[in-house]
C-alpha cells in the first residue's frame, strides 16, 4: 500500500517535472524541474531497494550534471526566456503520443517470463552497496574500466573543445598567417 | 609458348598499353600500330596452329583464381570464337593504323589497347566470371573513347551507353550467380566454369528465369529492340575509331554470348523463347531499317543498319540448327567487317567536312570516285549482295530459321528489301546528283593512310564472300556438336523436336561429286 | 554474509584484453609525453600511433592464432568474447586506422593535428570500438560505443571550422538520442530475459519459444533504431552527409568504415539469432530497410554537387547493401560482409584520401563547397595520374571488375542468391547500376570536361605529401590487385566466421 | 491497481521516455535539448532498477549505473561542443545551424 | 570442254576487271576494246560448247569449288552447260559482244567510258553465272549480280536525278522479288535437302503438292521481279534512263529474260503444278496486253521499246506457263536479237538527235540515217511477226500453243496484242523515219552513226532475219532436256486460217500505223488535241496511274511511317522510356533531397518517426500474432 502510494506520487511528480522541463520556455525553470525530476527518480531507486544507485543518481545528476548545466546556462546567457520557433506541433505530439501508446499497449500486457533465473541475485542481509560492489568489481570490472576511459575521453574532449586554442583555427588560416604568428612568438603547434 | 598463346593474346595489348605510358606522344601512333600488328600476327598464328578438325576447346589454360568460390581463370578457343578474336585484332590494327590527326592521341592509343585486351578476353573466357570481368571492363575504355573524343552530345551518349549496358549485365551477373548456385546445389562444389555448367540439366522453370536474366544482359549489348536506343547515340557521337570497334566487335559480344551461354545452358528455354525473340529480331530488322531510312545523318544510317543486321544474327542464332547458327556466327564476322568499314568510310568524309548530314553532300561520286567506289562495295556488301561477305551469313541465318518458321522468315527476309531502300537512298543522297555545295567541289579523295585500312577490308569482303569455306568449316565443326549437345540435353519434347541435327528426311541427298561430265 | 570470491588470474584469460589495452596505453603514453614536453611535431605522434597500432596488429595475429587453435575464447568473467567476428572486425579496425593515421601528415596545416590529444583520442576511440566488437555484453557494447563516439565527436569538432562544429553537434545530438534508444531496447530485452548477454538472451527467448513476441519486437525496434543510426540506415541516416561534409575528408573516409564495421558486428550478434529463430517481422523490416537504404541513398547521391557528399551518400548505400548480409544470415553472407568491408575500406579510404590531397584551405571564388565536381573538371589534362587513380576508385566503387569492390559485390549477391533471396539479389544488382551513374559522373568531369578557368592547376594535389601518396598507393594497389589475394582472404574470413557459429 | 508490479514501472518509464522524445523533437535550444536526452536515459534507468528489483538480479542496477556514467560523459562533451559553437556564433539555437543541406 | 566453259564464264570478268583498272583514269579506247575482245572469246567458247552439244556430247558439268557448307548445307560453285544453258549463253555472249562493240562508238564522248565497260562486262559475267550455275544459290548469285550491274548501269549518268532514281527503283523492286526467290530457295532446301538442280528436281515428285505449289509461287515471284511482270513492272520503263546499249543488252535481250529462264530451268517443278502454270500464262497474257497498250501512246522512243519488251516477256511467260518451255526459250532467243537491234537503232537515232527521245520531234530521218532506218524497220517487222522473219516463227508458235492447249481467252488476247505490237512498232518507225522533217524546227543536224557500229549491229540484223530457220535444229537440241511437246494445230485448214489471218491482221495494223503517222500534218503534241484529253489516252500515258499509285500509296507512306517511327516511336517512346526511367530516379532525388534540410530538429524528428513507424509495424504484427485465433475467427465470419 505504501509502495503504491509512493509510486503514484513520485510517478506523478516526475511526469510533471519532466513535462515542465520539455515545455517551459524559461531555461531556469527547465533546469530546476529537471533537477527535481532526477531527485524524484532517485526516490524510485530507493523504493526499489537500489540504494547505491539512488545515491549515485543524486550525486551525479544533482551534483555534477546540474552544476555543469548551470554553468552552461550562465555561459550561454540563456537565463532569459528562450524563444524557439516551433514547427508543426502536431508532428511532435503525435509521434510521441503514438510511441507512448504503442509501447504501453504492449507493456500493459503481463510478461510471460516468470522463470527468470537471476544471475547475480540480490542476497538478503547484504547491503545493496556491498552487493553492487561485488558485482561491479568482478563481472563488470572491464566495463567499469572502460567507463573510466570514457570519462577520461569526455574530460579531454571538454578541455580541448573549451580550450583557448580553439579560438584560432589553423584550418582556415593560410600558411603565411601561421608563419607570422610564429614570428610573433605566439605558440602554435606544428 | 603455343600452349599459352591465348593468355598472351589477351594480356599482350594490356602490357603494351601500360608500357605505352612511357612512349613519347609523337611516336605513340607507330607504337600502337606496331603493337596491334604484333597482336594481329599472334592471332593469325593462332589460326595457323588451330586444329579445324577438332570441335572442342583448344589451347585451354586454367589457373585457380578463387577456388573457394569456384572462380578460375579458364580460357580456350574453338571455331566459334576463333574468328571473332582475329577480327578484333584485325580491327584494332586497322583502326589504329587509320587514325588521323587526333588530340591526346597517346591516351587514345592506350585506351584502344586496353579495349583490345577486354575484347579478346571476352571471346576467349571460359569462366563466367572471367567473361564477366572482361565484358564489364570493356565498357570503361569505350566510355572514355566516346566521352573524350566524341561529338557535341558525347557525354550524354557515353554515359547512356555505359549505364544501359551496365544495368543489363548486372542482371546477367545475378543469373550467373544463380547458375553457380544451382551447380553448387547439384554437385556440392562451386564452379563458374562454362564447360562444367554445360553438364547441368536444369529444370524447365529455372531455365526460363535464368534465360531471361542472361537475356537482359545480352539483349542490351546486341542491342535488341527495344533496348537499342543507346546505340544511335553512341555511334552518332563516338569518334570514328570508337564506332568502328563498337560496331565491329563490341556488339558481337552479345550475340556471341547467346551462343556461348543461352543456347547450350538453356536449350528448352531457348526453344520456349524462340518465337518471342524471333519477333523481336524481326521488329529490329524492319523497324530499325525504316528508322534508318528516316535519318538525316549518314552515321546514324549506318548505326541503325547495324541494329537491323544484328537482328538477322539473332534470328540465325535462334534457328537452333547448324545452318542457322553457323550462319549467324559468320554474319557476326561479316557484319563486323562491313559495318566497321562503313564507319571508317563515314569517318573519312567527316574528317574532311566535319559534318555527317547527308544534305551537305551530293555528287561526291564525281569528286571522290575512289571513295565512292569503296563505299559502293561496302554498301552492296551491307545490302547483302551475293559474293560479298554479308550474303553468306544472311543467307545461312535465314535459311536456318526457315526450318523453324516460314512466315517469320518471310518477314525477316524483308530485311533485304528495306536494307536496300535505306542504303541506296543514302548512297544516292551522298554520291549521286550534281555537286551543289562549294565546299564539296575540291574535297581530296581517300588518301594512302585511309586506303591502308579500307583496301584490306574490301578484299576481305569479297574474298570471304567468294570463299567463305575457310571460316565456315571450323565454325560448323564446333557448331555441330553444340547443336547435338543441345538436342541431347533438352528435356521437353518440343525442344527435342525443334533442335534437330538432321536437316531433312530425304533419302537421295547425296553430295554431288562434280565429276558428272 | 558475502563471501569473498576467489578468482584465479589464469581463468580470467587476460590475453583477451590485450588488443584493447594496447591503444589505451598508447594513448595515455602520448598524453604523458605531451605533459612533459609540449610542442612536439605531429609526425612524432603519427609514428607513435602507427607503432602502437602495429603492435596491436601483431597481437591480433596472435589472437587469431589462438582462435584457430582453441576456438572462441571468453575472458574476464565472460565479459570478453573473442570469436572470429571480433578478430576479423578488429583486423579491419586496426588496418583502417593504420591507413588513416598517416593522412595526418598533410601538406597544409589543419587544426586538429596540432593537438597531441587528437592522437590520444584517436587511440581511445579504437579501443572503444574494439571493446564494442569483442563482447556480447550489452553494457560493454554500450560503454565501448559511447567511448568511441564521444572521442569521434571531438575529433570531428577539432577540425575547427564552422562546418565541423555543426557536424559534431548534429552527430552528437542524434547520437544521444540513439543512446537513449539503445538503452531502452536493452532494457526491454533485460525485462524479457533477465539477462544482458546476447547469448543468454537468445537461449532464454528460444527457451520460452518467443512467447512475448510483442515485447521482443519493441526491443528489436529500439535496437534497430539505434544501430540504424550508427549504420546510417534510411531514415536514420540524416546525419551522415552533413557529418561527412563537415569533417575532414580523411576522417570522413575513416568514419565510413570503422564505426560501421563495429556496428555491423554488433548487429550481426543481435539480429541474426532473431532471424534464425524465425522472427518474420524482423526479416521483413530488414528487407525493407535494406532496399530503401540502398535505393534512396543512391538516388540522393545522384543529385549531389559535392564529391564528398556524394561519397557520403554512396557510403550509406554501401552500408545498406552490406546490411543485406545480416538479413540473409548465412555463413556465406556473413563472410561476404567481412570480405566486402575489407575491400570497401581500401577503395573508400583511397577515394577519400584523393579528396584529402586536393583539399585547399579556403574556397576558391565561385566554389560552393570543398570538393565540388567542377574542381575535378579536366583533371586528366592537369594530372593524369591523379585522375586515373580517382577514376579507378570510382570504378571500383561502382563494382566494375576486376577492381576490389566487384568481388565483394559478387560474393554478396552470390550469398543472396544461394539463400534464395533472388529478388533481393536483383535489387542489389540494379542498385549498383543506379550507383554507376554518380560514380561515372565524376569520371565524366575528370576525363571529358575541360578544366574550369581560374582554378589553379595544382589543386588536385595541393595537400599531397609523401605519406599521403603512399597511402593512396597502397589503396590503389589493393584495389587493382586484390583479386590475386582473394582466395586466401576468403578462406580466412570464411573459416573465422564459420568457426564462430555464424 | 494497488499492487505495484513491474508493468507499472515499465509504463511509467515509457511515459517518461515519450516526454523525453517530445523534448528532443520540439526543443530548438540545444542546451534544453540536452536536458531532454537526460530524461530519456533516466526514464530507462527506472525500468532497469525495477526489473532488477522484481527479478532479484543486480545486473539491471549495473546497467543503470553505467547509463548514469554515460549520461554524465555526454554532458561534458556536449557542453564542450556548445561552448565552441557559442564562441563563434553567440547562439545555441539549432535553427542557425543548417549550412549543410541537400 | 571444261576449258571452254571456264573461258566463256570468266573472260567477261577479266574484261571487267581490266576496264576497272582504268576506272579512275581518263577515257582510253583500250578499256573498251579489250573487254569486247574478251567477250568475243567468250562467244567463241560458247559456240564451241554449242557445237559440242549439238554434236551429241552430253552436258558439261563442273564443280569449281565449295562455296558454302555447314551442317547438311552444301553449295558448290558448280556450272553446267546443257542444252538450255548453252542457248542462253549463246544469246548472252552474242548480244553482249555486239553491244560492247557498238558501245565503243556510242559511248565515245562519254567521260565514264572506262567505267561503262567495266560495268557492262561485269553484267555479262553475272548473267553467265546466272545461266550456267548448276544450283539455285549460284543462280541467285547471278540473279543479284545482274541486279547490281543493272543498278550501276541505269544510274550510270549519276548526275541525273531521274537516272539514279530509276536505278534505285529497279534495284528495290527486284529486291522485293528476290525475297520471294530466296524463300523459294529455302523451301527447296528444307524439302529436298539440296540446292543442286539435279537432286532437287529429282526429289520433287515425292513431295506434297502444297509444298510444291509454294515453291513454284515463290520462285515465280522472283522471276516476276527480274522479268518486270505486273505488278513489279514499273521499273523497266524507268530503267530507260540508262545508256541505250544498256537498254539493249540488259533490259531487252538478257536480264529481263532471266525470269523466263528460271521458269524454264525449273520446269520439272512447274510441270508438277500445272495450276501455277496457268496462273503464269494468264499473267503473261495480261502483261502482254497491258504493256502493249501503254506502248500505244507513249512519246518516249525508248519507253515504247521497253513496253514492247515487257509485252514480249508476257508472251514468253504464256509459253512457259503452258508448259511449252522450249517455245518460251525460242521466243526468248529470237526476241533478244531483234529487240537488241531495235534498241541499238534507237541509240543511233538518239545520238543523231542529241538525246532527243520524242519521236514526234523527229520525222523523215530515213534520208539522214539510211542504215539505221533499214535495220530498225527490219527489226520492227520481225517484232511484228511477219513471215519469214524470226518473230513470225517464235510468236506464232506461242499463239498456236495457246490455241492448242485450249486457252482461247489467252489466245485471243495474244492475237489482239500482236496487232497492237505491229501498230506501235510502226507508229515509231513512221514517226521517226517518215513524214516531215520536224527535227529541223529544233535546229538539229542528224548524222549517221559510226560505220563500225552499224557493222557491229549487222549480226543481230542477220539473226533477226534468219533465226526462225533454226527452229527444228533448236527443237531437237533443247528437247533433250525440256519436255518435247510439239504443238500442231490438228487440222491444217485451221492452221492456215490462223496463220494467214494473223498475218493479215498484223499487216493491217502496220498499214494503219503508217497511214496515221506519215501524214504531213503531224505536229508535236502540245496537250490540246481532243485525243490527248480523252480518258483512255490519259490512262495510258500515265501508265494506268500505277507509278503514281506506288508513289502515293507505297513510297510516300513508307517515308512518312519511317519518319514517324524515328521521331515518335524511337525517340518519343522507346528512348523516352529509357531516359524517363533514368529521369524519374533523378527527379525523385531532386524532389526528396529536401528531406535533408540540414536542420537538426527535423533530423531528430525523422529518427523518431522512423522508430515510431517500426514500432507501429511491430505492434500490428505483435497483436496479430497474439490474437491470431480471434482474427481468423473474425475473418471467417466475414466469409473471407
Amino acid at each position: 500500500m505504501f509502495e503504491a502510494i509512493a509510486f503514484y506520487l513520485f510517478a506523478f511528480l516526475t511526469i510533471v517535472m519532466f513535462y515542465i522541463t520539455v515545455t517551459t520556455s524559461q531555461a531556469l525553470y527547465a533546469l530546476t524541474a529537471l533537477a527535481a525530476g532526477m531527485i524524484f527518480i532517485s526516490a524510485f531507486f530507493f523504493i526499489l531497494g537500489a540504494d547505491f544507485l539512488g545515491a549515485v543518481q543524486i550525486v551525479v545528476y544533482s551534483g555534477a550534471v546540474m552544476a555543469l548545466y548551470a554553468f552552461g546556462m550562465m555561459f550561454f546567457d540563456t537565463t532569459r526566456e528562450v524563444k524557439e520557433k516551433q514547427g508543426n506541433k502536431y508532428i511532435v505530439v503525435g509521434l510521441s503520443a503514438l510511441s507512448a501508446i504503442l509501447v504501453v499497449a504492449i507493456f500493459a500486457a503481463p510478461m510471460v517470463s516468470e522463470n527468470i533465473t537471476a544471475i547475480y541475485p540480490v542476497v538478503d542481509g547484504i547491503g545493496n552497496t556491498q552487493a553492487v560492489g561485488m558485482v561491479l568489481f568482478t563481472k563488470y570490472l572491464v566495463p567499469f574500466e572502460v567507463a573510466a576511459i570514457m570519462l577520461l575521453v569526455a574530460m579531454i574532449a571538454g578541455i580541448v573543445l573549451a580550450g583557448k586554442k580553439m579560438d584560432r583555427s589553423l584550418t582556415t588560416m593560410e600558411e603565411d598567417e601561421i608563419k607570422t604568428l610564429r614570428e610573433k612568438n605566439i605558440k602554435v603547434h606544428s | 609458348m603455343v600452349e599459352h598463346i591465348l593468355s598472351i593474346l589477351i594480356f599482350f595489348p594490356a602490357l603494351a598499353a601500360v608500357l605505352g605510358f612511357v612512349v613519347h606522344k609523337d611516336s605513340v601512333r607507330s607504337y600502337g600500330v606496331a603493337v596491334a600488328t604484333i597482336e594481329f600476327m599472334l592471332s593469325m598464328w593462332l589460326w595457323l596452329v588451330f586444329d579445324p578438325t577438332l570441335s572442342g576447346m583448344q589451347f585451354v589454360e586454367q589457373i585457380a583464381l578463387v577456388p573457394t568460390f569456384g572462380i578460375n581463370y579458364i580460357v580456350g578457343v574453338d571455331g566459334i570464337s576463333l574468328f571473332i578474336v582475329i577480327l578484333a585484332a584485325f580491327f584494332t590494327m586497322l583502326g589504329i593504323a587509320s587514325l588521323g590527326e587526333t588530340k591526346n592521341i597517346k591516351n587514345m592509343i592506350i585506351t584502344l589497347l586496353f579495349l583490345q585486351m577486354t575484347m579478346v578476353g571476352v571471346f576467349l573466357a571460359l569462366d563466367a566470371i572471367v567473361f564477366y570481368v572482361f565484358w564489364e571492363l570493356s565498357l570503361v575504355p569505350m566510355l572514355y573513347l566516346i566521352g573524350a573524343w566524341g561529338g557535341p552530345l558525347r557525354i550524354y551518349a557515353s554515359v547512356k551507353f555505359f549505364l544501359y549496358t551496365f544495368t543489363g549485365s548486372l542482371v546477367m551477373l545475378v543469373g550467373m550467380l544463380f547458375m553457380a548456385y544451382l551447380y553448387h546445389r547439384t554437385t556440392g562444389n562451386w564452379s563458374f566454369s562454362i564447360l562444367e555448367w554445360y553438364r547441368l540439366q536444369l529444370p524447365f522453370e529455372y531455365q526460363i528465369w535464368l534465360f531471361l536474366a542472361f537475356f537482359v544482359g545480352f539483349a542490351i549489348k546486341v542491342p535488341m529492340f527495344p533496348f537499342h536506343t543507346w546505340l544511335p547515340y553512341a555511334h552518332g557521337q563516338a569518334p570514328t575509331i570508337g564506332s568502328v570497334i563498337l560496331a565491329a566487335i563490341l556488339l558481337k559480344m552479345g550475340t556471341y554470348a547467346f551462343i556461348r551461354f543461352s543456347l547450350p545452358l538453356f536449350p528448352d528455354a531457348s526453344v520456349y523463347f524462340m518465337y518471342p525473340i524471333a519477333v523481336l529480331a524481326i521488329i529490329m530488322i524492319i523497324y530499325t531499317a525504316m528508322v534508318a531510312y528516316a535519318q538525316k545523318d549518314i552515321k546514324q544510317v549506318v548505326a541503325y543498319s547495324s541494329v537491323s543486321h544484328m537482328g538477322v544474327i539473332v534470328l540465325g542464332t535462334f534457328a537452333l540448327n547448324v545452318e542457322g547458327i553457323t550462319g549467324s556466327i559468320f554474319l557476326m564476322i561479316a557484319h563486323g567487317v562491313v559495318s566497321g568499314a562503313l564507319f571508317l568510310l563515314v569517318g573519312v568524309i567527316y574528317d574532311r567536312r566535319h559534318t555527317k548530314l547527308m544534305s551537305e553532300f551530293g555528287g561526291l561520286a564525281s569528286v571522290m570516285p575512289r571513295y565512292a567506289t569503296i563505299f559502293g562495295i561496302m554498301m552492296m556488301a551491307s545490302v547483302g549482295l551475293p559474293l560479298t561477305i554479308n550474303f553468306v551469313g544472311e543467307f545461312m541465318s535465314l535459311l536456318g530459321f526457315y526450318k523453324q518458321s516460314h512466315i517469320l522468315t518471310l518477314l525477316a527476309g524483308v530485311a533485304i528489301i528495306v536494307g536496300a531502300i535505306y542504303m541506296l537512298t543514302a548512297y544516292k543522297k551522298m554520291f549521286f546528283g550534281v555537286v551543289t555545295k562549294d565546299e564539296n567541289r575540291n574535297l581530296p579523295d581517300v588518301n594512302k593512310t585511309e586506303l591502308l585500312a579500307l583496301i584490306p577490308l574490301a578484299i576481305v569482303t569479297v574474298w570471304l564472300g567468294v570463299y567463305p569455306k575457310v571460316l565456315l568449316e571450323p565454325i560448323s565443326t564446333s557448331v555441330k556438336p553444340l547443336v547435338e549437345f543441345m538436342h541431347e540435353k533438352a528435356i521437353t519434347a518440343e525442344a527435342k523436336a525443334r533442335i534437330s541435327t538432321m536437316a531433312v528426311k530425304v533419302d537421295n541427298t547425296k553430295i554431288p561429286t562434280g565429276e558428272a561430265h | 554474509m558475502l563471501s569473498p570470491i576467489n578468482v584465479s588470474i589464469g581463468s580470467l584469460n587476460l590475453i583477451t584484453l590485450a588488443p584493447m589495452i594496447l591503444p589505451i596505453v598508447g594513448a595515455l603514453f602520448i598524453l604523458i609525453i605531451d605533459m612533459f614536453k609540449s610542442g612536439l611535431d605531429k609526425s612524432m605522434f603519427v609514428m607513435l600511433s602507427l607503432l602502437v597500432l602495429g603492435i596491436d596488429f601483431a597481437l591480433l595475429i596472435e589472437s587469431a592464432g589462438m582462435f584457430r587453435a582453441n576456438g572462441t575464447i571468453m575472458g574476464v568473467f565472460d565479459v570478453m568474447l573473442v570469436d572470429g567476428l571480433a578478430i576479423l572486425s578488429q583486423f579491419i579496425i586496426v588496418i583502417a586506422s593504420m591507413l588513416f593515421i598517416p593522412l595526418a601528415l598533410s601538406q597544409k596545416r589543419f587544426h586538429e593535428f596540432s593537438y597531441p590529444e587528437f592522437f590520444a583520442l584517436f587511440l581511445f576511440m579504437i579501443a572503444g570500438f574494439q571493446f564494442m566488437v569483442a563482447t556480447d555484453n550489452l553494457i560493454l557494447i554500450f560503454v565501448g560505443l559511447e567511448t568511441a563516439s564521444l572521442a569521434l565527436y571531438t575529433l570531428i569538432a577539432m577540425h575547427n571550422r564552422d562546418k565541423s562544429f555543426e557536424a559534431a553537434v548534429k552527430y552528437f545530438t542524434m547520437g544521444a538520442l540513439a543512446a537513449g534508444f539503445y538503452s531502452f531496447g536493452s532494457m526491454v530485452f533485460y525485462a524479457l530475459t533477465g539477462s544482458i548477454e546476447i547469448n543468454q538472451i537468445a537461449t532464454v527467448l528460444a527457451g520460452n519459444n518467443y512467447a512475448d513476441i510483442g515485447f521482443v519486437l519493441v526491443g528489436v525496434v529500439f535496437l534497430l533504431a539505434s544501430f540504424g543510426f550508427k549504420l546510417s540506415m534510411v531514415p536514420f541516416h540524416t546525419w551522415t552527409p552533413d557529418v561527412y561534409e563537415g569533417s575532414s575528408a580523411a576522417l570522413a573516409g575513416y568514419m565510413s568504415i570503422v564505426p560501421k564495421i563495429a556496428a555491423f558486428v554488433v548487429a550481426m550478434r543481435l539480429f541474426e539469432f532473431l532471424i534464425h529463430s524465425g522472427v518474420v517481422w524482423l526479416e521483413a523490416v530488414l528487407y525493407i530497410l535494406v532496399i530503401v537504404t540502398m535505393t534512396m541513398a543512391n538516388i540522393w547521391a545522384l543529385v549531389q554537387t559535392d564529391v564528398k557528399r556524394m561519397l557520403a551518400y554512396s557510403s550509406i548505400s554501401h552500408a545498406g547493401f552490406v546490411m543485406a548480409a545480416i538479413l540473409i544470415g548465412t555463413t556465406q553472407s556473413n563472410s561476404a560482409l567481412f570480405l566486402y568491408w575489407v575491400l570497401f575500406s581500401f577503395t573508400n579510404l583511397g577515394a577519400f584520401s584523393m579528396l584529402w590531397i586536393s583539399r585547399q584551405k579556403n574556397l576558391l571564388p565561385g566554389q560552393s563547397s570543398d570538393h565540388t565536381f567542377e574542381k575535378f573538371a579536366g583533371l586528366v589534362k592537369i594530372s593524369p595520374v591523379a585522375a586515373s587513380i580517382m577514376a579507378l576508385f570510382m570504378l571500383s566503387l561502382a563494382g566494375i571488375p576486376p577492381f576490389s569492390l566487384f568481388w565483394g559485390k559478387l560474393y554478396m549477391i552470390g550469398s543472396a542468391v544461394s539463400a534464395g533471396y533472388t529478388v533481393l539479389a536483383l535489387a542489389m544488382a540494379l542498385n549498383s547500376a543506379i550507383a554507376g551513374y554518380y560514380y561515372i559522373k565524376l569520371i565524366v568531369y575528370m576525363f571529358m570536361k575541360d578544366p574550369v578557368v581560374g582554378y589553379r592547376g595544382d589543386v588536385s594535389s595541393i595537400n599531397a605529401t609523401m605519406s599521403l601518396r603512399v597511402i593512396i598507393g597502397i589503396a590503389t594497389v589493393g584495389t587493382i590487385f586484390v583479386f590475386l589475394a582473394l582466395n586466401p582472404l576468403l578462406e580466412f574470413i570464411t573459416s573465422f566466421v564459420y568457426n564462430s557459429g555464424y | 491497481m494497488m499492487q505495484i508490479g513491474l508493468n507499472h514501472y515499465l509504463v511509467l518509464s515509457t511515459i517518461l521516455f515519450s516526454i523525453g522524445l517530445i523534448g528532443v523533437m520540439r526543443r530548438k535550444n540545444l542546451l534544453m535539448l540536452f536536458f531532454a536526452t537526460e530524461i530519456l536515459l533516466n526514464s530507462v534507468n527506472i525500468s532497469f532498477a525495477a526489473i532488477s528489483h522484481y527479478y532479484g538480479d543486480l545486473t539491471g542496477q549495473m546497467f543503470a549505473f553505467f547509463v548514469i556514467a554515460i549520461a554524465a560523459s555526454e554532458v561534458a562533451v556536449g557542453l564542450g561542443l556548445l561552448i565552441v559553437w557559442h564562441k563563434k556564433h553567440n547562439n545555441i539555437d539549432l535553427d542557425f545551424m543548417s549550412t549543410m543541406r541537400g | 570442254m571444261e576449258l571452254f566453259l571456264y573461258t566463256a564464264l570468266f573472260s567477261p570478268l577479266v574484261g571487267s576487271l581490266f576496264a576497272a583498272l582504268f576506272g579512275a583514269s581518263p577515257k582510253t579506247k583500250i578499256a573498251g576494246i579489250i573487254p569486247s575482245a574478251l567477250l568475243g572469246l567468250s562467244f567463241i567458247s560458247s559456240s564451241i560448247l554449242l557445237v559440242s552439244i549439238l554434236s551429241g556430247n552430253g552436258a558439261v558439268h563442273v564443280e569449281m569449288m565449295t562455296w558454302m557448307s555447314a551442317g547438311n548445307l552444301y553449295i558448290p560453285f558448280g556450272f553446267v552447260v546443257d542444252q538450255v544453258s548453252v542457248t542462253m549463253m549463246m544469246v548472252v555472249t552474242l548480244v553482249s559482244t555486239v553491244v560492247h562493240v557498238y558501245a565503243i562508238g556510242y559511248m565515245d564522248h562519254d567521260k565514264g567510258f572506262n567505267r561503262f565497260f567495266s560495268y557492262l562486262s561485269a553484267f555479262v559475267f553475272s548473267m553467265m553465272i546466272l545461266v550456267m550455275s548448276d544450283n539455285f544459290a549460284g543462280l541467285f548469285i547471278g540473279w543479284e549480280g545482274v541486279g547490281l550491274c543493272s543498278w550501276l548501269l541505269i544510274g550510270f549518268w549519276y548526275h541525273k536525278e531521274s537516272a539514279t532514281w530509276a536505278a534505285n527503283e529497279a534495284f528495290i523492286m527486284n529486291r522485293i522479288a528476290d525475297l520471294g526467290m530466296l524463300i523459294g530457295i529455302f523451301l527447296v532446301y528444307w524439302n529436298t535437302g539440296t540446292l543442286q538442280y539435279e537432286q532437287a528436281f529429282a526429289a520433287m515428285p515425292s513431295l506434297e503438292n502444297d509444298v510444291l505449289t509454294w515453291m513454284g509461287v515463290f520462285l515465280f515471284i522472283g522471276a516476276m521481279g527480274k522479268s518486270a511482270q505486273f505488278p513489279l513492272h514499273t521499273w523497266l520503263a524507268d530503267a530507260m534512263e540508262g545508256p541505250t546499249p544498256v537498254s539493249a543488252l540488259i533490259h531487252a535481250a538478257t536480264m529481263v529474260t532471266a525470269g523466263v529462264y528460271l521458269v524454264v530451268r525449273a520446269h520439272p517443278l512447274y510441270h508438277l503444278i500445272p495450276n501455277i502454270g496457268i496462273f503464269i500464262a494468264s499473267l503473261g497474257a495480261f502483261v502482254a496486253l497491258f504493256a502493249a497498250s501503254m506502248a500505244l501512246v507513249n512519246r518516249d522512243m525508248k519507253r515504247v521499246i521497253a513496253y514492247s519488251t515487257l509485252s514480249q516477256l508476257g508472251y514468253m511467260f504464256v509459253a512457259a506457263g503452258l508448259g511449252a518451255y522450249w517455245v518460251a526459250l525460242f521466243h526468248l532467243m529470237a526476241h533478244a536479237f531483234f529487240k537488241a537491234l531495235l534498241f541499238l537503232g534507237a541509240g543511233n537515232v538518239m545520238h543523231a538527235m542529241h538525246d532527243e527521245l520524242d519521236p514526234f520531234k523527229m520525222g523523215g530521218l530515213n534520208k539522214a540515217m539510211k542504215g539505221t532506218f533499214i535495220m530498225m524497220t527490219i527489226a520492227s517487222v520481225a517484232l511484228a511477226g511477219i513471215y519469214p522473219l524470226a518473230g513470225f516463227f517464235s510468236k506464232d508458235l506461242i499463239l498456236e500453243v495457246a490455241f492448242v492447249e485450249n486457252h482461247y481467252i489467252i489466245y485471243t488476247v495474244l492475237l489482239f496484242t500482236a496487232g497492237l505490237t505491229a501498230f506501235y512498232s510502226f507508229r515509231l518507225v513512221a514517226l521517226i523515219f517518215h513524214g516531215e522533217e520536224r527535227y529541223k524546227l529544233f535546229g538539229i543536224h542528224p548524222h549517221e552513226a559510226y560505220k563500225f557500229m552499224l557493222i557491229a549491229m549487222s549480226p543481230l540484223l542477220f539473226l533477226a532475219v534468219i533465226a526462225g530457220s533454226f527452229k527444228m535444229t533448236y527443237f531437237e537440241m533443247v528437247t533433250q532436256v525440256l519436255p518435247a511437246s510439239e504443238y500442231h494445230v490438228h487440222s491444217s485448214l485451221t492452221f492456215w486460217i490462223m496463220t494467214i489471218g494473223t498475218q493479215l491482221f498484223v499487216a493491217a495494223a502496220i498499214l494503219f500505223a503508217y497511214k496515221k503517222y506519215t501524214r504531213r500534218d503531224i505536229k508535236v503534241p502540245d496537250g490540246t488535241s481532243k485525243m490527248e484529253n480523252s480518258f483512255a489516252y490519259k490512262l495510258l500515258i500515265n501508265q494506268y496511274y500505277i507509278p503514281f499509285a506506288y508513289q502515293e500509296y507505297v513510297v510516300k507512306p513508307y517515308r512518312e511511317v519511317s519518319s514517324l517511327f524515328w521521331t515518335h516511336v524511337d525517340q518519343k517512346i522507346v528512348d523516352a522510356t529509357v531516359d524517363g526511367i533514368a529521369h524519374t530516379f533523378y527527379k525523385i532525388g531532386e524532389e526528396t533531397r529536401d528531406m535533408q534540410s540540414g536542420n537538426l530538429s527535423i533530423m531528430l524528428k525523422w529518427m523518431v518517426a522512423g522508430t515510431v513507424a517500426l514500432l507501429s509495424l511491430a505492434v500490428v504484427f505483435g497483436l496479430s500474432v497474439k490474437y491470431a485465433t480471434e482474427i481468423k475467427l473474425f475473418l471467417s465470419g466475414l466469409g473471407v
